[in-house]
């Protein structure tokens, strides 16, 4: 258990102005593509969106590819359930974003950049608009070529894995496509593409406007630097909270929770659903082996109150998987139908409690064998869910 | 000789044959479904109705004999539009699982349906009661698939005699199987699995253990071994889609090995064990006969190594147990043996030990869970699969069995000689054991062209054979011009017949064997699915190859038994013998 | 060349190319992998999921079709973990199927029945969603059923109409629980842009697509005493129905196919190839009109190349994709049709029969041409010439049906007046087939001396490469048409309609100018056709073809014109080629369609 | 010439023919028209060459992309988790009670459309919903019910 001391350390990068864009763009295009690298390498950086990959790897693979036309895109799909801290970065500082996708381009050399935003954000547009012509002239004037396009989603949130989203934006349906290949060789129209999280930019940003250093202060081993936090559910003061990684549990509970709190579903509908009884040895960040275990989170911190029954909870996500899903794989398209009626015949008695132990099975299977992330995080939530509120599954 | 015409084909028959049979010596297949080769005729499912020119209704081909100047079309428009009504009557009141079957893609009513190619929904009514009995360890019956085609009846009455499976009740809720309340494991059902085999549906079906053996095979803390019955060698390239009668012995031991089995031994080598065994008790009784005054003698003696004829004289005849030899059958000797000899040879804790038996038989299931099967507290045999069950097994592995180079079977419990290989087949055993009594008798070989009996071999009910004993070696003196009866029959029909005979001391014969499967083990109730006696013949043959083309012939030259006997087991029925290779017998009721 | 890669599956080391996947790797070392969505004509798609196999050190499976080996791989395809994760998919996949198999068409011959009966699924303990899901049956189109109670979503037939024809008919729609195969709007498959070419039925794992039988029809029509049922047998037919019946692929069963259609009790058995002869005869003089009027009278508005017209997959296809470029087809029917017409006028004649009382069947190796006998111009003999059209599956499944021993049948000839052929009429059957017999008649018409290629056999047209072109210089023809001398006779051949989209937009776009084209709509030609037995891929497709050569060289006479029977009935009937009497009969015209 | 194809003929020369300008096409025709008809997937496909399955494929993927007649106005109700622990459902009533339509429909005069969609970012401030692109929050009956009207006197005020 870290000592007592490491309370919850508010930080305030992410928000913080953006006046001097301008300034560390230029000199960050100026500074070698290698030494940019190592930089973020050096920070440990690891991405926002909720996969964890270190994106100075991540660009450093992209780089080293040698391909005329490459891509930089942004992913502002947000469609993971109690997720909200994209909007209010893409909203308040802009700027930041669109610098650090220029200086990617820089690193890896391409000149396309894109912002998938999703269509529910529709209303973001005019505003981020503006900002990206007012960036456009400022490329011209230090002529530097690089031009960012806004791409509209249109309600799907499979688009939010990285391969549906360039089938989405080659104007398909957004089905995942086969990994390997990876999206830094077989990309956005075949080419080589960098991937990143609006929130993992933004950091970016602070890395290029502070160095790693002081980014690789923040946080535990494996686990360095800032999160930005959605916090939702039965909680007195929902919103976005910007707090170290590496933060155990039961102070989070402590400072954000109404003091009655359940459970707290860490990553949204994909990511892990943590019973009162695991607060204490539960850790938010990366995996590496502080005490106990630690949980990769997109951000979406949802707090459930004892009023809360569970198997409404898992009801909900179930149907949001049936019918997000691609429908393209058999475990995960049948899969989803599968325990959503499975747990609905568990509760109105039509099988007996044991059904639940074979839906159990079921969902490793579609953890081992499901084609992208969607299939395979159905497992977090249902086993945690049906393991530690089976009484509230079955009466 | 009548002469009929057949879809416009003139042909020529015997008085007598049916139209079916007719159209089938001429190339010309009709339809049938309750109809089975050496089963029965029945004409119950109407399927394969003809018309016959001025008849007015249309007739079963199968039982309606042909007559002089018949006109017969068999598939004129009437006949079509009819057999399809039938179908889908029979199918309105059949599960549509089929693909969650385990009789999938080998079920006489899928090929039915792709034959007829009826595609309409016009009769959906009532399921007839739903009942799943798995109470039998070797036999699991789900009425829900019958078709009431009645061939289990067939078998269980005429061929067995054991007349457990019957119709009962009448009209739409006719069901067959033991009475109304009655279950299959508490019945007086010999688990021969003779009705499995015909069953056209999957309706009877052996009951799986290979779910037992996989999750033994992924526990890397178990050391599992596999032995394999002679029958299954002759049979198993069946599943594979191999004429009927191919030797797969170097096939079928690769396989095992692909699997991950860590030992394959050979039930073999237990058959010559059995030999040694089965012929000293036979001796000794003959000696207590014809040597020593005490009349407390028993013969004739009869094999023991077939456990649905077990259980058939236990129920039938208690008061005659005596008779049965002492000995267990050769795949529960090599269980035994295994978890003691074995396992102290390789320094293996016997509670590590998994022995798994491929067998042709579905009685064997049952013998395994028997209270006298286990020695010093653990199961001579773990877990028994069919000859079916390891095709399956086999496929589920993706392993390309065709392919195959061909493998060997482990020592030192893999040896074994042609005499052991006929155990598959009936009169086989008779044969090996008298290739070493006569010889331990007489010193001299058995007299026979290869060391066979030829009067003991094919396919016939009952088979009698004499050997006199002339000049023979010391020892046997009082044995001299003695002339040994023998007899052997497969099928408990044969079997009671000889039983009579003993109750009422008219039999003449000194040794019985007795298999419980109309010709022995190679068309046992494990074996693969179709049988019928040209089938039947083929594996004997391919059983009578693999015989003559060893050069070791007789169990008691089997190097690795005399290792045995020297280092573990000491002389034939000796105390270890007593302890691990006998067993005893309990009487049960009668119904 | 690539350089080779270590690896080990299920603990043995094998050495292979690197890059080759998982699934290539097993099937070389004699380990079988179970597929659904694989399929060697089609790209990988990796959504079924059954093919998954555990590599050591990976915490998820990864689908053996599509993941390249690398070096050091330790892979397991029967692991604990794989064989649970696969029974699992598999019972999912049935939860959603219709498993009524004893009334599926595809009973015995469903990827998906063998699959679960190989890997023994008894456990049924997921609830039936195909219960609860309101499938539709479309039956609207003559040529092709689509079931979706039987489909089990895995997309092998959109990428075949996508990546083989460019047809596009079928999509994957929707999404989540709700997403299906459908056509545009779900409206019917009739009313949409399909060609009815059937490839999509070859490549359906499951029962989902069908094509719509006949035979109920055809048996009744046999049995009514007063018809007069004559059979026709496409020059594919009887080198792909020894599939169905137990022969290994391309084993020429001609005789025996027409021992088996006597038996089954038709009045009279006749071979296309009779029909293709005649075809040969009709379009080639209409080749040598059209180049005569282009090099003689420069007659502008003359269509040259000159496109063959006997695929009804790739007429259907022209009509809806190039409406205004209809001039460029032959007018001359396809050879089932001209059989059709001839059936009911001449050989009624010459038998003395009721042309109404005569039912035309005709055995195809094609769906298309289901459609293409209901079309209303097909009805030139004053009734509808082919009556009903069985594919080759069909007929396997009446000779089964009707309980005919088809290994031990001894052959038979075909029926006199329209059963003669050539080896010219047979090779129809093959990709450049059509190209080649209409050469070898051609090219003697003109010069008088016969094809300069070895043994009559133009090789350049011949093989399964997409487009083939070749060309043969005429010198000193004889003196009718010694305009054409030093003429170099441009052609090409295209197969599947992908490959005849190349061919048409690189002709209109004036790129390349041939003087004739043989377009066939399906992947190998007629061998390859949608009726044909199923499975096909490229080697049995090889095999065919090697069949169907092997039967040219084997037949007596080599060139159409000099098929006595042809000669017969131009004498008798037809009096010239491209006369009165074969413009009514023989010819057709076309109507252009809309493309969406 | 049609409205539609007009439209349609802008939107491909703004955004270009290619197979990836598809989606910003459809968007813009979902824009104006509320909804993709049979119709206007022809005419995209016609201008882009594209095969019409294809079109109708890529459009049904996408739950923004509508392809049955809808209202002019389309309220779309979060329902995922956290608004629906906030009480979407009262919101669903009060809606219900006041257009006389159930989830799904469209009002007889063509004015609104009653959808359910999943997350919108806003948990938050839960319950939340869009009506077309605006985006309402914590939002209680009362205030659903006083956006409806002046949405509704907006309406009578344009007509």
């Amino acid at each position: 258990m870290p000592s007592p001391a490491y309370l919850l350390k508010r930080v305030d990068f992410i928000f913080k102005d953006e006046k001097d864009w301008k300034e560390i763009l230029k000199n960050s295009i100026n500074r070698p593509a290698h030494e940019l690298i190592n930089e973020l390498i050096s920070s440990e950086l690891k991405g926002r969106g909720g996969a964890g990959f270190p994106t100075g790897l991540k660009w450093k693979l992209t780089a080293e590819v040698d391909d005329s036309i490459k891509y930089v895109i942004c992913n502002a799909d947000e469609g993971e359930p109690g997720t909200f801290k994209d909007r209010e970065i893409l909203s308040k500082v802009p700027l930041k974003v669109l610098t650090s996708m220029a200086v990617c381009g820089h690193v890896i050399g391409s000149k396309e950049g894109y912002i998938y935003l999703r269509g529910e954000y529709f209303f973001l547009q005019p505003e981020l608009n503006k900002s990206i012509r007012e960036f456009k002239d400022y490329c011209n004037e230090i002529n530097f070529d690089f031009t960012i396009r806004i791409f509209m989603g249109s309600g799907a949130y499979i688009c939010g894995e990285e391969t549906a989203l360039f089938e989405s934006m080659e104007g398909k349906r957004g089905e995942p496509r086969n990994k390997p290949p990876f999206p830094s060789t077989y990309g956005y129209m075949g080419k080589p593409t960098v991937i990143n999280n609006v929130e993992t930019l933004a950091h970016c940003y602070t890395i290029f406007e502070y160095g790693s250093k002081r980014f690789y202060d923040l946080g535990v081993q494996y686990s360095r630097g800032s999160k930005l936090f959605s916090v939702s559910g039965d909680t007195p003061k929902p919103g976005i909270y910007e707090l170290e990684l590496g933060m155990s549990l039961v102070d989070f509970v402590d400072e954000f929770g109404d003091g009655d709190t359940k459970a707290v579903q860490v990553g949204g509908a994909s990511g892990f659903l943590v019973p009162r009884k695991g607060f204490r040895e539960t850790t938010i960040g990366f995996q590496g082996k502080l005490t106990g275990i630690s949980l990769p989170t997109g951000g979406s911190m949802m707090l459930f109150n004892s009023s809360r029954s569970m198997y409404n909870v898992l009801d909900n996500y179930l149907e949001f998987f049936r019918e997000e899903s691609c429908g393209q794989c058999t475990p995960c398209r049948v899969g989803c139908q599968q325990l959503l009626n499975g747990i609905k015949a568990v509760k109105r008695g039509e099988k007996n409690a044991l059904y639940l132990n074979k839906l159990m099975r079921l969902t490793e299977t579609m953890q081992y064998t499901a084609k992208c992330g969607l299939g395979q995080s159905v497992a977090n939530s249902f086993s945690a869910i049906v393991e530690n509120f089976r009484e509230e599954m079955i009466y | 000789m009548i002469n009929l015409t057949i879809n416009n084909k003139k042909l020529q028959v015997e008085e007598g044959t049916t139209i079916f049979e007719a159209a089938k010596l001429n190339n010309i297949l009709i339809p049938h479904f309750c109809y089975m080769e050496n089963v029965h005729q029945i004409g119950s499912c109407r399927i394969c109705v003809v018309e016959v020119e001025g008849g007015k209704t249309l007739m079963a081909s199968c039982v309606t004999p042909a007559t002089e100047g018949m006109i017969v079309h068999t598939n004129s428009e009437r006949v079509r539009d009819v057999r399809k009504v039938i179908f889908e009557l029979m199918l309105s009141d059949h599960p549509k699982e089929c693909l969650s079957c385990w009789r999938n893609q080998n079920c006489e009513l899928q090929d039915l349906g792709n034959l007829i190619q009826l595609h309409e929904f016009r009769y959906e009514g009532a399921k007839s009661k739903d009942v799943i009995d798995s109470s039998s360890p070797s036999i699991v019956r789900d009425s829900s698939k019958c078709i009431l085609c009645r061939r289990c009846v067939t078998v269980c009455n005429e061929i067995q005699g054991v007349g457990l499976m019957n119709p009962h009740h009448r009209g739409f809720s006719t069901f067959i199987g033991p009475s109304e309340d009655e279950l299959l494991g508490e019945s007086v059902c010999t688990n021969c699995g003779q009705c499995v085999l015909v069953c056209p549906v999957g309706a009877l079906k052996e009951k799986d253990s290979t779910a037992a053996v996989w999750e033994a095979l992924y526990d890397k803390s178990r050391t599992v071994v596999v032995q394999t019955a002679p029958a299954v060698r002759a049979a198993l390239g069946e599943v594979f889609a191999y004429e009927p009668g191919t030797l797969v012995t170097g096939k079928m031991a690769a396989a095992l090995h692909q699997l991950g089995f860590d030992y394959v031994f050979d039930t073999n080598f237990a058959a010559d064990l059995t030999i040694m065994e089965e012929g000293s008790e036979f001796l000794e009784r003959v000696t207590n006969a014809f040597n020593t005054k005490e009349k407390n003698h028993v013969l004739p003696m009869i094999t023991s190594c077939s456990p649905g004829w077990i259980k058939f004289m236990e129920h039938r005849y208690p008061d005659q147990l005596a008779h049965l030899s002492s000995c267990k059958s050769p795949h529960m000797m090599l269980g035994a043996l295994t978890k003691t000899y074995f396992a102290e040879k390789m320094n293996i804790d016997p509670a590590k030990l998994f022995v798994v038996s491929v067998m042709p038989c579905t009685a064997k299931k049952f013998e395994i869970t028997r209270p006298e099967m286990f020695s010093n507290g653990l199961a001579d045999v773990d877990a028994v699969i069919t000859t079916r069950e390891l095709g399956r097994m086999i496929k589920d592995a993706g392993i390309d069995f065709r392919s195959l180079e061909d493998g060997e079977f482990d020592s030192p419990l893999g040896l074994s000689s042609g005499a052991a290989d006929i155990f598959g087949t009936t009169g086989g055993v008779m044969e090996a054991a008298l290739r070493t009594v006569y010889e331990l008798v007489t010193g001299r070989e058995l007299p026979g062209i290869k060391l066979h009996i030829k009067p003991l071999s094919g396919l016939n009910r009952i088979k009698t054979a004499e050997l006199k004993i002339e000049n023979p070696l010391p020892a046997y003196s009082f044995l001299n011009g003695v002339t040994v009866k023998v007899a052997v029959t497969s099928g408990l029909k044969g079997a009671a017949e000889l039983l009579e005979q003993i109750k009422n001391g008219t039999s003449p014969y000194h040794f019985i064997e007795i298999m419980g499967c109309p010709g022995g083990c190679i068309s046992g109730g494990g074996q693969p699915r179709p049988v019928n006696d040209a089938i039947r013949t083929l594996r004997l043959e391919a059983i009578y190859r693999e015989d003559e083309g060893k050069l070791l012939r007789k169990s008691h030259e089997n190097e690795d038994i005399q290792m045995l006997y020297r280092d573990f087991l000491g002389a034939p029925l000796g105390h270890k013998s007593h302890e691990l290779l006998h067993t005893v017998y309990a009487q049960r009721s009668k119904n | 060349m690539a350089k080779n890669i270590k690896i080990t599956i299920n603990e043995v080391a094998v050495e292979i190319e690197s890059g080759t996947s998982i699934l290539d790797a097993a099937r070389q070392t004699g380990v079988i992998i179970p597929t659904l969505c694989y399929h060697k004509d089609l790209c990988v798609a990796g959504n079924c999921r059954v093919c998954v196999v555990e590599i050591v050190g990976q915490k998820r499976l990864s689908a053996a079709c599509a993941t390249p080996c690398e070096d050091g791989m330790d892979i397991l395809t029967n692991s604990f973990k794989v064989r649970n994760s696969r029974k699992h998919i598999i019972e999912l996949l049935l939860s959603e199927h219709n498993a009524d198999c004893t009334r599926c068409y595809k009973n015995g011959n469903c990827e998906l029945q063998k699959l679960a009966s190989d890997y023994k699924i008894m456990t049924q303990d997921f609830i039936r969603l195909s219960r609860s899901k309101n499938y539709t049956i479309d039956h609207y189109s003559p040529s092709i059923i689509k079931d979706d109670s039987k489909c089990i979503r895995c997309q092998r037939c959109v990428r075949t109409c996508e990546e083989i024809q460019g047809v596009n008919a079928l999509t994957v729609a929707y999404k989540g629980d709700r997403m299906k195969i459908s056509t545009f709007f779900e409206k019917p498959m009739n009313d949409v842009i399909c060609t009815n070419c059937g490839q999509c039925i070859n490549h359906c794992p499951t029962g989902a697509l069908v094509e719509k039988n006949y035979i109920e029809e055809v048996w009744d029509a046999i049995a009514d005493k007063s018809a007069h049922v004559i059979v026709q047998t496409a020059p594919a037919v009887r080198i792909g129905l020894g599939e169905e019946l137990g022969f290994k692929a391309g084993t020429r069963v001609t005789g025996k196919m027409v021992a088996a259609l006597k038996r089954l009790g038709f009045d009279a058995v006749m071979d296309t190839d009779f029909s293709a002869d005649l075809t040969i005869m009709e379009e080639g003089t209409e080749l040598m009109m059209r180049l005569k009027r282009a090099l003689v009278d420069r007659d502008p508005e003359v269509k040259l190349p000159m496109a063959t017209s006997c695929s009804p997959g790739w007429i259907k296809y022209i009509e809806h994709m190039y409406p205004n470029q209809l001039g460029y087809l032959s007018t001359c029917k396809s050879p089932q049709q001209m059989f059709g017409a001839l059936a009911k006028t001449y050989y009624a004649k010459a038998k003395k029969l009721d042309p109404d009382k005569i039912v035309s069947v005709s055995i195809m190796p094609c769906t298309a041409k289901k459609f293409e006998s209901n079309r209303p111009e097909m009805h030139d003999s004053g009734f509808r010439d082919v009556d009903y059209v069985l594919t080759t599956r069909e007929l396997a499944i009446m000779i089964k049906q009707a309980g005919i021993d088809f290994m031990r049948l001894e052959d038979m000839p075909f029926d006199s007046l329209m059963g003669e052929s050539t080896g010219a009429g047979v090779i129809f059957g093959a990709t450049g087939g059509v190209m080649e017999a209409a050469l070898r008649t051609v090219y003697e018409l003109v010069t008088g001396r016969s094809v300069p290629f070895e043994n009559l056999n133009i090789t350049p047209v011949r093989g399964m490469d997409g487009v083939k072109e070749a060309s043969i210089k005429i010198e000193s023809p004889i003196e009718e048409w010694e305009f054409l001398d030093g003429v170099e006779l441009k052609c090409a051949v295209a197969h599947g309609l992908l490959n005849a989209k190349k061919v048409m937009d690189s002709i209109i776009s004036g790129e390349s100018h041939y003087h004739f084209v043989e377009f066939m709509a399906c992947p190998g030609g007629c061998l390859g056709g949608g009726g044909q037995p199923i499975p096909t891929n490229p080697e049995i497709r090889r095999k065919r073809a090697e069949a169907i050569y092997a039967e040219d060289e084997g037949m007596p006479l080599r060139k159409s014109h000099q098929n006595p029977e042809i000669l017969k009935i131009y004498n008798d009937f037809l009096l010239k080629p491209m006369g009165e009497r074969s413009h009514q009969l023989l010819h057709t015209k076309y109507s252009p369609r809309e493309r969406f | 010439m049609y409205p539609v194809t007009e439209l349609i003929k802008n939107l491909a020369d703004r955004h270009g023919r290619e197979r990836r300008n598809l989606l910003p096409i459809l968007q813009g025709v979902v824009e104006q028209e509320k909804y993709l008809s049979e119709y206007s997937m022809i005419e995209i496909a016609r201008e882009l060459d594209l095969p019409a399955s294809e079109v109708y494929g890529t459009a049904t993927f996408y739950s923004f992309l509508e392809y049955k007649k809808m209202g002019k106005y389309i309220i779309r109700i979060c329902k995922t988790i956290t608004c629906s622990m906030k009480g979407k459902n009262q919101i669903i009533k009060t809606i219900e009670d006041m257009l006389k339509i159930n989830v799904g429909e469209t009002t007889p005069d063509g004015n609104f459309s009653l959808l359910q969609t999943n997350c919108l970012g806003f948990c938050h401030k839960a319950p939340a919903m869009l009506i077309n692109y605006e985006v309402y929050t914590d939002l209680t009956p009362e205030k659903v019910r006083e956006i409806l009207t002046n949405y509704i006197n907006k309406k009578g005020r344009e007509e």
